[in-house]
C-alpha cells in the first residue's frame, strides 16, 4: 500500500476501511483470475494463491513505509499486491512475458521490487530478512523489515537460527507467521509438535497471537508491533491463525470440500470485513477493481514473452 | 510398456513388500495425495506405518533416516525436489558419506557399520517452475567419497535399478530422477525395430545384487558410428531423438551410451566406444561448468590421450533456470542443440 | 559402564559411588595425559578435553544397557570412556594408531564403538540419534539412546528440526544438553538468545535442568529421566549447567585464569564425589587408574601406525 | 615477505578502514582469540562493533550476510572450517548465487539488487584433523552460475586479491584459503633467483576493479617446456617444488599455471601454454571425481583436441580424510607424487 501511506494521518476510518476491502478484493480477483486462467495454459509453471488469507498481508502491509522492507515466500502475491505491486507485472511475470515483474526470469514465486523479495525455497529467506533488518538499523533508519512464513516452514532449521540471530542483535524485524493450518497437503499437527508463540518465547521474541480473519483485527495488533519493532529496534512476532480456501498450487486439495465450504462462510475476511461498507461503496469497489483486474490480464497478455537477448 | 513413473512405484510396493525394513520418508507422502510428483502414491495405504509424512526439515528427516540405517533399518528418503537437496548436503556429504568408512578401519565385520539409505529427488526443469524448482544439482553431489549416484532412464528397468539400490545398497546412494522421465514411457530394449542395444550390466563390486547398467544404442542397420554421444536420464531421450534424426535426415550415425551409475562412474564402454569414434559429444541438463560432463571429458582426455580427436559438452547455459517458457527452453540444451553440435563435430574436422 | 551393568542390583550404594569415583577418575587422568604429552607430538590433530564435565557423561551413561545407543560430539572422549570405551584404543586412536577405535582414520572426534558414535560437525548428529532411536523403538526394543549437545551448537538450526521430529515422533530419547557455558571462546550469553529449557518446552519436550558438578545429583535424574524414554517411549531433556575446565583444545581459553581456578576449586566433580570416599579407597582407587591409564598410553604409544595396505 | 596469514589479515583491516560498508561476520572472532585460524586477529579490538561473532549457525549468518549484501553493506563472512560451507549450501546456491540474476530481469539499472558478499573459509588437510576438518570442498561449489570462486596462493599479493574481492565484487565470492598456505611466505615474484614469472591479470569482466591473475611460472634458464602443470592455492606450492626437483634432479621441465579464479575459469594462460607443450597434469587437493581437474581437462581437450597428447590429474584418493597421519600423508597428494606423474607422462610417448 505504498502510494497511500502518506495520506494515512489525513484519512477518516471510512476511508481507511473502503482501502483495505479494496486492497482485499483485488487480491482475491487476482487469485481467482489466476486460478481460472490456468487450465488456458496462459501461465507458467506454478502458482500458490492467496485466496482466504488477504486480510493477513494487507493489515500488516497496510503499515509499511516507503523505505521499509518486505520478505515474501511462494505464496506471495497477495503479499507483493497489498505491498502496492502491480497486477499487470505481476500477471506478466506468471505469463513469462517480458514486462514481468522479473522481466519472466523468477515467475510465481521469486519476485522483486523495490524492497519487497521473494523466493521459492521454504524458510531460507528468513535470516537474510534479519540481515535485512540489521543492515537498515546500521543505516540508523529506522525502518521495520517484515517476513512473512507459513506453519509448515517452521520446520526448517534455519528459521531457528535466524530468530536466535534476530534476538541476540536485536533486529528490527516482525516475523509474520501464516498458520492457515496446512502446509501443501499435511495438517499442521502432523508437522508441528508444541506451539508456534512458545517457539518464539523459546528466543525470547515477544509474540501476539490472533485467530482472526478480521482485517480490523489485525490491522492494529499488526500496526502496535510494527511499532514497537521500529522504536524498540527489536523482533516481534505476529501468529495469525488463518485458513487456506484454494488448493496449494492447483487442483491439490485433499480436504474435504465441506471443510473448505465451512470456512469460506465462516472466516472469509472480504464477507466479514464488507459488512462494514455500504452495499454503493462495495460495489463501486468491486467494479473498479473488477476492471483493474481484467484490463491487467488484458494488458499482460497482449505483452511480449520475454526475450532471449535479454538472457 | 508402464511409464517410468509406473515403474518407479511398482518399485517402492515391491521394496515395502520384499523386505520389512524398507521405509519411506519425505514431505506429503501420505495418500490420497501421495507425494508431489506422485511416486508413492497408494504406498502409504498399503503399507500404514512405514510411509512417513514429515514436517518441512530437509535436513532433520534425511537425518532421522541415517540413524535408522546406522541402526539396521534400510530407509528410502524422497526430497520433493532436487534443488533442495541443498538443504541436505551436510548430512549427505559430512555424515552419511563419511560414516562407513570412517568407522570401519580395521573392524572385523561383525562390527562395522553399514549405512543402506537411499535418496530418491525429482530433477529437471523444462516445466516452468522457475530458478528454485527446476535445477539439476546432482553435479554438487558426484565426486563425494562414499556417495553412490544412480540415474534412471528410460531404458530397460528403471524400477528395477531402484528396487536393487533400496534392497542391496549398504552405502548412501542418491537416486535422481528427471521428472519429465516420469512420463515418459519405458522402453523396452529387446524390441526396438528402430535400434539397436547393448547392455553393459555394470556390477558395482562391493554390492552383490546391485546392478548399474550402461546402455548403448544405435540406429538399426546403420553404418559405423563416427561419434559418441554420451548422455542419461531425460536427457537420453533427447539425444536418442537427436540420433535417429542425425541419421535419417542427415546420414550422420552416433553411437549413443547411457550410463545409470553417475558416481562411480564405470568408463569402459564409453571408451571402447570411443576407441572406434575418436569423437565425443556430452550431454547434460545440468549447467556446464564441473558438471558431469566434465568428469566424462577428463577421463576420456586421460584415457585416449591424442586418440580423442573431438570433444564436447552440451549443457545448459551458466545461468538460474528462468521461470518464462521461451527463456527456460533456450537456456536448457535441446534436440536442435544436439544435432547442431554433432553435425558440427563431424563435418569439419 | 557396561561390563559393569548386569550387577547393578547386586551392588552396595557404596560400591556404586566408588564405581563412580573411579569412572570419573579415569577420564581426569586419561585427559590430563592426552594435554600433557600433546607438545611431544605424539597425538595428531588436535583434541577436546572433558575435563571439570566428568560427572555428567558418568552420571547418565551409568545407566545404559548393553543394547542401549549413545551419540556423542566432538568433546567424546569422557563420553566413550564412561560409555565403557578402551582407554588403550582412544589413546591409540588420537596417535593414528591401527589400534585405535577406528583405526586411526577417525581421530579424537570421529568415534564408533559398538552402540557409540561421534561426529565432529556440531549438531548433526542429532536427528541421526533421534532416526536411532526410532529404529529401536520399531524393533520393538525398550532401548534408550542418548545425544549429547553443547551450549554452542543450540546455534544449529538441525538441532530444532530434530526436536520437532523426535516429539511428533515419540523418539525415545534423552537429549543431554552440557551447557559449560561456552563455546570454544564464545560465552553462551553472546549466542544463545533465551533459555535452553525454553527451547525444549516449545517443542513439547520435558527437561530438568541441574546446576551441578556433583554426580550423585545427575545420576539419580539421569536414571529418572531414562526410565521415562525407556517406559514411555517418548523424548526427554536433561539441562546440566557444567564447566569446562581446561581449554577448548589446547592452549585457546582466554577466560582469565583466576576464573579457572575458582571453578576448579568450587565445582570440581572429583572433588565433591571423593568426599564421599574413605581416603583409602579413593588412594587405591586412583592408584589403579593411575596404572591403568599409564599402561594404556604407553601400549597405544608402542603400536604400530595405522598402514596404508588397510586403507 | 610476510606470511599469507598476514597478507590478509591486512587486506581485511585496509577493508574495514577504506569502506564502511565492510562488516566481518563469523565464529569466534573476537579478540584477543581472533578466529580460529588467527586471520581475524586484531580487527574487533580496532573495528569495534564491525567484526560479529556468531552463534554456530553457518546457514543462518550466511543468511544475515546476504541480507546486508542485498541492502547495501559489504559483508564478509567467515566459515571457521570449509568442511562446513555444505551448512550453507542452500544459502549459497538457492539464495546468494541467484538473486542477482533471478531479480533483475528488464529492471532499470537503478532498481537492480547487487550482492557484494565475500565468504571467505579455510580449507584442506596434513594437519591430522581428520574427515571432518579436513576437506578440500570447493569442488561442491564451482560451476554454481552467480557464484564466482577465488583461491589465493602464496604467489604474487593473496591480501590485494582479497581486498579487490570484497571492494568490488557485486556477486558472491567464495574464498578459499588452503590451512598450510597461512604459515607460507608471500613470494615476491618480480625478485625470484630460481623461477621466472609472468602474470595473466584476467580481470573478470563484469567487476570493474576486481583482478584474479593466473601466474605462469618456469625454472630460471630452463629450457622449453614439455608439460604443464597446473595446481592452485598451497597445491601450487608443492607442484613449485616438484617443478624446481624436476628441472634440478631429472631434467625434465615444466611450466606452472597458478589460477586464482576458479570459477569462473580463465584459460587462455593454460591453454597458451598447453599450446606449447601439449601434455597436461592438473594437481589439486580434493578428491579427483568432479574435482577442478576435470574442468580443466574437459576444457583442454575441447579447446585442443588431438593436439592434447596426454592429460592427467592428480588428486586425492576418492575416501575421507584419515586423522592418522601416515594414512592422510598417503591419501593426499604430495611432491613425490608429483614428479612420479611428471616424470610417467613425459617418459613414455
Ligand atoms: C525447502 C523447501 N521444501 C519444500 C518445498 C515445497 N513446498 C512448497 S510450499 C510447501 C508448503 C509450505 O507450507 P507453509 O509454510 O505452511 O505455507 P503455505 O503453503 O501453507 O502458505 C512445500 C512443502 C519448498 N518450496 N521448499
Ligand atoms: C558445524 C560446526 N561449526 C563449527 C565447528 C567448530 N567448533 C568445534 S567445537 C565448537 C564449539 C562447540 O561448543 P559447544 O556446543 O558449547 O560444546 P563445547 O565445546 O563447549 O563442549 C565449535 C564452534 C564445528 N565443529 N562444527
Ligand atoms: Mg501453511
Ligand atoms: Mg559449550
Amino acid at each position: 500500500m505504498l502510494p497511500q501511506k502518506n495520506l494515512w494521518a489525513m484519512k477518516t476510518m471510512q476511508q481507511i476501511e473502503a482501502e483495505l476491502y479494496r486492497a482485499m478484493f483485488r487480491i482475491r480477483r487476482f487469485e481467482e483470475t489466476v486460478l481460472d486462467n490456468f487450465p488456458k495454459g496462459v501461465f507458467f509453471g506454478t502458482t500458490h494463491t492467496y485466496l482466504g488469507q488477504e486480510a493477513n498481508a494487507v493489515g500488516v502491509l497496510h503499515h509499511m513505509n516507503q523505505d521499509e522492507v518486505v520478505f515474501s515466500n511462494h505464496r506471495c502475491h497477495g503479499h507483493f499486491l497489498a505491498y502496492g505491486g502491480d497486477a499487470r507485472a505481476l500477471f506478466a511475470e506468471l505469463m513469462g512475458k517480458a514486462s514481468g515483474v522479473c522481466g519472466g526470469r523468477g515467475g510465481s514465486q521469486h519476485l522483486h521490487w523495490r524492497n519487497f523479495y521473494s523466493n521459492g525455497v521454504q524458510g531460507g529467506i528468513v535470516p537474510i530478512a534479519v540481515g535485512a533488518a540489521l543492515a537498515e538499523k546500521r543505516k540508523g533508519a529506522r525502518a521495520a523489515t517484515v517476513a512473512f512464513l507459513g506453519d509448515g516452514t517452521l520446520g526448517e532449521g534455519v528459521v531457528y537460527e535466524a530468530l536466535n540471530l534476530a534476538a541476540l542483535w536485536q533486529a528490527p524485524i516482525l516475523f509474520v507467521v501464516e498458520n492457515n493450518h496446512i502446509a501443501q497437503t499435511t495438517p499442521v499437527e502432523l508437522a508441528l509438535a508444541g506451539g508456534i508463540s512458545a517457539r518464539f518465547a523459546a528466543f525470547d521474541i515477544p509474540a501476539r497471537e490472533l485467530d482472526t480473519s478480521d482485517v480490523m483485527e489485525i490491522l492494529p495488533a499488526a500496526g502496535a508491533l510494527l511499532e514497537q519493532v521500529r522504536t524498540q529496534s527489536a523482533p516481534r512476532a505476529l501468529i495469525l491463525h488463518t485458513w487456506r480456501f484454494g488448493p496449494h498450487s492447483k487442483g491439490d486439495d485433499t480436504r474435504p470440500a465441506e471443510t473448505i465450504a465451512r470456512l469460506r462462510q465462516s472466516r472469509d475476511p472480504l464477507t466479514l470485513h464488507a459488512a462494514r461498507l455500504s452495499p454503493a461503496e462495495k460495489e463501486a469497489i468491486e467494479a473498479q477493481v473488477e476492471d483493474e483486474i481484467q484490463r491487467a490480464y488484458q494488458q499482460a497478455f497482449a505483452d511480449p514473452y520475454s526475450s532471449i537477448a535479454d538472457l | 510398456m508402464p511409464t517410468v513413473l509406473d515403474s518407479l512405484n511398482t518399485a517402492l510396493r515391491q521394496a515395502l513388500t520384499q523386505d520389512e525394513r524398507v521405509l519411506i520418508l519425505g514431505e506429503d507422502l501420505l495418500d490420497p495425495y501421495g507425494g508431489a510428483f506422485k511416486v508413492t502414491r497408494g504406498l502409504s495405504d498399503a503399507f500404514p506405518g512405514r510411509v512417513l509424512t514429515t514436517p518441512i526439515s530437509e535436513a532433520g528427516f534425511t537425518g532421522l533416516a541415517i540413524g535408522m540405517a546406522l541402526r539396521g533399518l534400510r530407509p528410502v528418503v524422497e526430497i520433493m525436489f532436487g534443488d533442495f537437496l541443498t538443504l541436505a548436503a551436510d548430512q549427505i556429504i559430512n555424515h552419511a558419506a563419511k560414516f562407513r568408512w570412517m568407522y570401519n578401519g580395521n573392524k572385523p565385520e561383525t562390527e562395522r557399520v553399514s549405512l543402506p539409505l537411499v535418496i530418491r529427488t525429482p530433477m529437471g526443469g523444462r516445466r516452468g517452475y522457475g530458478p528454485t524448482h527446476s535445477q539439476t544439482l546432482e553435479k554438487h553431489f558426484l565426486g563425494t567419497p562414499g556417495l553412490v549416484v544412480l540415474a534412471p532412464c528410460a531404458l530397460g528397468d528403471p524400477g528395477q535399478l531402484l528396487l536393487d539400490a533400496i534392497l542391496f545398497t549398504n552405502d548412501p546412494l542418491l537416486f535422481v530422477e528427471n521428472k519429465l522421465l516420469y512420463l515418459a514411457q519405458v522402453q523396452d530394449i529387446t524390441q526396438s525395430d528402430d535400434f539397436e542395444f547393448r547392455i553393459h550390466n555394470d556390477r558395482t563390486d562391493a554390492e552383490p545384487g546391485f546392478a548399474a547398467p550402461t546402455y548403448l544404442c544405435r540406429v538399426r542397420g546403420a553404418p559405423p558410428p563416427t561419434l559418441t554421444l554420451t548422455a542419461y536420464g531425460y536427457m537420453a531421450e533427447l539425444a536418442q531423438q537427436a540420433q535417429r534424426r542425425l541419421a535419417y535426415e542427415h546420414e550422420v550415425f552416433v553411437e549413443l551410451v547411457v550410463p545409470t551409475g553417475l558416481s562411480p562412474c564405470k568408463m569402459h564402454p564409453l571408451l571402447a566406444s570411443l576407441e572406434r569414434t575418436g569423437r565425443l559429444l556430452a550431454v547434460e541438463e545440468g549447467t556446464r561448468n564441473l558438471g558431469w560432463g566434465a568428469e566424462i571429458l577428463a577421463r576420456s582426455a586421460e584415457a585416449l590421450g591424442a586418440r580423442l580427436k573431438r570433444a564436447r559438452r552440451l549443457a545448459a547455459h551458466d545461468l538460474p533456470i528462468p521461470a518464462s517458457g521461451p527463456l527456460e527452453a533456450h537456456v536448457l540444451p535441446s534436440v536442435e542443440n544436439i544435432i547442431q553440435c554433432c553435425l558440427e563435430m563431424t563435418q569439419s574436422d
